[in-house]
């Protein structure tokens, strides 16, 4: 077992996991914002990722910095968010959750489709020139551009937390999320909050995809695998709890990264998915005790 | 709806059923397709249109059927590791006798193992509710699909070929017209049998407790129905009829590959629910109709959106779920009621309640 | 007479919230029963204890000396308890006279689930139908009714189920006043013609003092008092805890 | 009810409509060849190139004058469709082809997984396929007939560089990861041998998924236990991540060795990154094959660059190759009876820009060897085989520290 003999190895597992793992806690949260707030289940996120890497790829391709590219891809897919909203989202946002999880399906294969054709399906990656650093005598190995996605993506993370306290459109969003109705009754704009509230979910995606096109690499059909830890994050931590979404999304990463070693990489996804039901199963058991059910 | 009408429809599709091959020999594999599909729609309409239980897991007995098939079909003449080994470097071949004794073989246990392994996992899964259901369901299908990935005596990732059509001496075997024939048809008959079972099912109390369970689960358990019972019931007889598919169209692909043939969730996983949802949930014609329209605009797509074809498929989603969430039997029910058996008089609706004390 | 329903020092806590604290009550078979309590005292709360919405702490609940608090909430219906829900609950998509005839009791056979409905139900919906005054609605989807006209539904689908006693919660709530001497008198004829034990929790004093023929009175999920309407009418602790009130 | 019959009635009568779409293999001067290709999905690259080396293919040859049969110059024209890198739509495709638009020579699709899917297919229906991106072994073992495959099968891609490991140390360790996908697996199989022929160790043995972006893992356990070879085979998606991560995390290995890296560019897109990496091909514009349409394998380059802007990678090579193997047998058909096709290309035996090409009797091209290429400052340098080398293997890679 790998594992045992080289020690470190777990060490190093449990540092790239927490570094993979901040990058999806930035997705979860647009999806937690967006699941909580207008009980929507996003199946595009991964879509607006990736769409997020290749205008930071764009950048990059005009031979500036990427880490310029993060605002860019934050803002256009702040906008796109936007947009989307009002023309296909907000018709589906009050009808059954169903509905809204295959209507955002429709939206993500049609991302797909349209990167395809403008960036074409080439496995693309943009490179930043950080260098490594090596901790315990070369022990331990870590690529500098994880460890910048990391911080990024915990201020990130913490911005948003902040945001949601202090902004007025904060607050009115949490208003939402708590009772739509009666902040309607209030004099908030629900309408105006749930299409900030979606687009700002789709620039965070936008600025976790920039951070991914840094990192890792970047191919129009690769974004399924972030919706999916995003929704497991969210669903391990709860509506409405950021802090826990931070959390899991972490552990998640670690976890991931653990299994890969333990089970082998090619069983990622799909110890995601069990993972997922599992849980699912064992927290709905639980309340079957109590005689309730998942809400 | 009206019996007359109905009678009318069955016998345009059976006539249908029976004689397209033949008008339009070509179209045999859209054709077979055709009806596999509706039996998607049809099965998946079980959970997500009279339950309200929308399952995204319904392609594990697909998928599941189509391997348990293949295998039986194979391992009832030859060794299954084998013959996934690389191709093996010796080629077989099915007698005429070996391959119609394994089909039905296979065909059966692909209806049967599935129906067992929805009544095991039923208990479980069946105990989420509403989007958690969805979402648990999804998980299921897409594991099964990655962990086949890994099952070498399926080939894992390479994939296993199906046994061929016999040959009897170097000629393709003469039965309703060779294999392509023979497996149209015995798609069209699945198709029938499920519509007839399904039109059975929905009639009798389990049907009514179905849609009851959809419009107020907690009602039914208040009275004292086993609820949990209907709906593994409901799921086995889904995974029944799916795993059965599964095999057929194993046979009509003639190569199957763990997530894009059998476990393909992101293709005829989703297919089977906008089929539902655009022909209307909750009724017995509903996802026929979907499946009808949909695979004609699917072809359509395909010949004339070539490379944009996924782009349309995406817009039409969007469409069908956004204007019409309630489907086209939703959009008649709602103008046209009376075919429905539902009596909208207006004096039933203003009459006040009277109860009369002295009687 | 013998006891149909036994509740013993029924206690159950949400949290840290007491909803019903060392309740002990007994229904004689037969009789007509009602509830009583300010809002938030844990009437409800007791109703679903009973029925096995939600399990209980500690204590026991006999039905005909089978003890419930373990059953699960399917499973106590077929005993001959039935309740029906202040929020009403009906199949809304379905039409008044399918409510009805799926509340038809069946045996437990597992196959019994594939039965065609018989004819005959027809004619006994029809029957408790005007029963209740729902005639005329029989054939309008469920969902269609006003919230009186689903509380009257929800009483005819309980009868259809043919039940040997009731729990009804708030029966008269949101019904057209004028209709309230109708409700009384056949919720008496449902007492006397078919033999059902009622349990009512209601708000309405008139209704509650020409129905019952015992009061429990809660508080503050704790049992307040109980006795004939007329004691209960004068009994100071109810006057200041809830009559009063009025 | 009505209203489900028009719309059935309608339904048929689009579906009839269709009829009327479908043309013949021979339409007036034109020759139709069939092709599904990967336009969308994962493979949406390769299937590019392949469908811009059939295209440059058919381009030149019309070009040159077409296709002489019966006295009669015709022009090669494809059919497309997309299968959108799915197994189940590729075979589905490869029916409706054959079946509605009466196609009867088919060219491959791209990659082994959907060769695999189609060859059923054209097998039942006795239509001959000529195809150019379906490496893997299990294509060559099942006995078709109307096969044929202008490269070499996958189980040969990295041996070579498995031999060069051998003969700069004796019993080295080896580090694998493949993706499980019906091409790696097959080039895993063929490593595999040689490893074992070679008396080597296998340290680490891992299986990439299907939606590969990250192999931290792997590369880490390839630190912790300093393997002489690192083998990776994940089509382009495997070779970008591998040498990304490679270079991030600093990854020192005497030797690496991969498939596609030309279809990824990694000596381009990877800043230096991708240096010193051997690359398995099937074809190399450097190697001094020629024929009368392209010239040598530089022209070849030279023309496809100056029409697409990109250096060929060898999945356009070959598929332009398949082209003129098409071409070459109608004409010594003479014919244009599938059967007869087929068995002019069975008794194909030519030179070409991409190599020799001779079939044996699995449908496999066996004169033709593949080359191993190593990155070296940004060019792609013949190593091996000796016959072709441009250059010296450079062996070991130097340490990161020294780069």
């Amino acid at each position: 077992m790998i594992l045992i003999q080289a020690p470190f190895l777990n060490l190093q597992a449990l540092l790239d996991g927490l570094m993979v793992g901040s990058i999806f806690a930035l997705v979860a949260y647009g999806m937690a914002l967006v699941w909580g707030v207008m009980n929507i289940i996003n199946v595009a996120q991964g879509e607006y990722v990736i769409l997020g890497g290749y205008i930071t790829f764009a950048v990059y391709k005009l031979g500036i910095h990427p880490i310029y590219g993060m605002p860019f891809s934050f803002l256009f897919l702040f906008i796109l968010g936007y947009i989307l909203y009002r023309i296909i989202v907000f018709r589906v946002v009050d009808k059954d959750m169903f509905i809204s999880i295959l209507a955002t399906f429709g939206i993500s294969i049609m991302i797909q489709q349209f990167m395809n054709m403008i960036f074409g399906s080439q496995v693309e990656t943009a490179l930043t020139g950080f260098g490594t650093i090596f901790l315990f005598d070369h022990n331990i190995t870590l690529a500098l551009v994880k460890v910048f996605s990391f911080v990024v993506s915990i201020i990130g993370a913490i911005a948003v937390i902040y945001f949601m306290k202090i902004s007025k459109l904060g607050r009115a969003i949490r208003a939402t999320a708590q009772n739509a109705r009666a902040a309607r009754i209030l004099g908030v704009d629900t309408e105006k909050v749930y299409a900030y509230t979606y687009a700002i979910n789709a620039g965070l995606c936008g600025l976790a995809g920039s951070l991914v096109a840094m990192t890792y690499t970047l191919h129009p059909y690769i974004g399924l695998p972030y919706t999916v830890r995003s929704f497991m994050i969210v669903i391990i931590a709860g509506l409405g709890n950021i802090p826990g979404v931070l959390a899991s999304g972490l552990g998640l990463g670690a976890l991931e990264e653990f299994s890969a070693y333990l089970i082998g990489q090619e069983f990622r996804i799909g110890f995601i998915f069990s993972l997922l039901v599992i849980i699912l199963v064992y927290r709905s058991k639980k309340l079957a005790k109590k005689r309730e059910y998942l809400k | 709806m009206k019996d007359k009408k109905e009678f009318t429809a069955i016998i345009a599709i059976i006539i249908a059923g029976i004689f397209l091959p033949s008008l339009m020999p070509v179209y045999r594999v859209q054709l077979s397709e055709l009806w596999i599909f509706m039996v998607f729609a049809s099965t998946w309409n079980i959970q997500g249109g009279k339950m309200g239980y929308n399952t995204f897991g319904n392609i594990l007995f697909f998928g599941l059927g189509m391997y348990i098939c293949a295998s039986i079909q194979i391992s009832y003449a030859f060794d299954l590791a084998e013959w996934t080994a690389a191709g093996g470097v010796k080629t077989f071949v099915h007698t005429v006798k070996q391959y119609f004794i394994g089909l039905p073989l296979g065909l059966l246990l692909a209806g049967i193992i599935p129906a067992l392994i929805a009544g095991l996992l039923g208990s479980l899964i069946l105990g989420l509710r509403g989007h958690y259901f969805a979402i648990g369901t999804l998980g299921i299908g897409i594991a099964a699909g990655e962990f086949a990935t890994s099952v070498s005596i399926w080939g894992g990732g390479q994939g296993m070929t199906v046994p061929v059509w016999p040959k009897v001496d170097g000629q393709d075997l003469e039965i309703l017209g060779g294999g392509m024939n023979f497996f149209y048809y015995l798609s069209f008959v699945l198709f029938i049998i499920t519509f007839f079972v399904l039109r059975w099912l929905f009639s009798t109390r389990f049907g009514l407790i179905l849609t009851a369970i959809r419009d107020n689960e907690d009602k039914a358990e208040a009275m004292g129905v086993p609820t949990m019972r209907y709906k593994v019931s409901g799921w086995v007889v889904s995974a029944f009829f799916m795993g059965i598919a599964g095999g057929i169209y194993g046979n009509i692909n003639g190569y199957i590959e763990p997530t894009e043939v059998a476990f393909a969730g992101a293709t005829f996983g989703v297919y089977m629910v906008l089929m539902t949802i655009l022909g209307g949930k909750g009724t017995l014609w509903g996802p026929i109709i979907g499946a009808l329209i949909f695979q004609v605009f699917k072809e359509f797509f395909w010949t004339f959106f070539l490379g944009w074809q996924l782009v349309a498929l995406g817009f039409l989603i969007v469409v069908i779920v956004t204007f019409f969430p309630e489907g086209i039997m939703g959009w008649l029910r709602k103008n046209k009621p009376e075919w429905f058996g539902e009596v909208i008089d207006h004096k039933a609706r203003l009459a006040q309640v009277k109860i009369n004390t002295d009687d | 007479m013998t006891n149909i329903l036994e509740v013993k020092n029924v206690s159950k806590f949400f949290g840290g919230v007491r909803a019903n604290e060392d309740i002990s009550l007994s229904i004689k078979q037969g009789s007509i029963v009602a509830l009583i309590g300010p809002n938030g005292s844990g009437k409800t709360t007791l109703f679903n204890s009973i029925v096995g919405t939600h399990p209980i702490d500690t204590g026991s609940i006999k039905f005909e000396d089978k003890e419930l608090s373990k059953m699960l909430v399917h499973e106590i219906p077929p005993l001959g308890l039935l309740r029906t829900f202040q929020q009403t609950k009906i199949y809304g998509q379905m039409s008044c006279m399918m409510n009805m005839k799926i509340s038809k009791k069946v045996s437990n056979n597992y196959f019994k689930m594939f039965d065609t409905l018989p004819k005959e139900l027809d004619d006994e919906a029809e029957l408790i139908l005007s029963f209740v005054g729902l005639y005329e609605k029989r054939n309008l989807r469920a969902g269609e009714l006003s919230f009186g006209q689903q509380k009257l539904l929800e009483l005819a689908m309980a009868l259809m189920n043919e039940p040997k006693m009731l729990m009804l919660d708030e029966p008269t709530a949101g019904i057209n006043p004028t209709l309230i001497n109708g409700i009384i008198d056949r919720l008496i004829k449902i007492n006397e013609k078919y033999n059902i034990t009622l349990f009512v929790i209601e708000h309405n004093m008139r209704v509650v003092m020409n129905l019952a023929e015992h009061i429990f009175c809660m508080a503050h999920g704790k049992m307040l008092a109980d006795g004939k309407p007329e004691e209960i009418k004068n009994d100071k602790r109810v006057i200041d805890a809830y009559l009063g009130a009025h | 009810m009505k209203k489900i019959i028009v719309t059935f009635i309608s339904a048929l009568a689009l579906l009839f409509s269709y009829s009327t779409l479908s043309f013949a293999k021979v339409v007036g001067d034109k020759i139709v060849l069939g092709a599904a290709v990967s336009l969308t999905g994962k493979y949406a690259t390769n299937g590019e190139h392949t469908q811009r080396g059939y295209d440059l293919g058919a381009k030149i040859i019309n070009e040159a004058g077409g296709v002489k049969v019966g006295g009669k110059t015709y022009q090669l024209e494809i059919q497309y469709y997309d299968d959108e890198s799915n197994a189940a739509k590729a075979a589905a495709l490869a029916q409706r082809l054959i079946e509605q638009d009466g196609v009867e020579y088919m060219l491959g699709p791209y990659g082994s997984g959907l060769t695999i899917a189609i060859a059923p297919v054209t097998e039942k229906f006795g239509v001959p396929m000529v195809e150019a991106n379906g490496a893997s072994r299990a294509l060559f073992t099942k006995g078709y007939k109307y096969l044929f495959a202008v490269l070499n099968s996958a189980d040969q891609y990295l041996n070579s560089a498995v031999d060069l490991m051998a003969e700069k140390k004796k019993n080295a360790t080896v580090a694998m990861a493949f993706e499980q996908d019906a091409f790696s697996l097959d080039v895993k199989l063929g490593v595999m041998d040689r490893v074992k022929a070679n008396g080597m160790k296998v340290v680490i043995d891992d299986a990439l998924p299907k939606e590969l972006n990250d192999m931290t893992a792997t590369l880490q356990k390839v630190k912790a236990l300093k393997p002489d070879l690192l083998i990776v085979s994940g089509h382009s998606k495997g070779a970008m991540t591998g040498v990304k991560q490679i270079t991030d995390l600093k990854v020192d290995v005497p030797m690496i060795a991969m498939t596609h890296c030309d279809a990824a560019a990694i000596n381009k897109n990877l800043g230096g990154g991708g240096d010193y990496v051997l690359c398995a091909a099937q074809w190399h514009k450097s190697l001094a094959y020629k024929d009368s349409f392209f010239g040598s394998g530089k022209d070849y380059a030279k023309l496809f660059e100056s029409i697409y802007k990109y250096d060929p990678p060898y999945q356009a090579a070959e598929s332009s190759a398949a082209l003129l193997v098409y071409k070459e047998a109608f004409e010594r058909a003479n014919s244009f009876d599938k059967d007869k096709v087929r068995d002019a290309l069975a008794q194909t035996d030519m030179q070409t820009f991409y190599g020799p090409i001779k079939f044996n009797a699995a449908g496999q091209n066996t004169s033709k060897p593949m080359v191993l290429f190593q990155v070296q400052d940004g060019k792609n340098n013949v190593v091996a085989p000796v016959k072709w080398a441009e250059a010296k293997l450079i062996y070991p890679i130097p340490k990161w520290s020294d780069r």
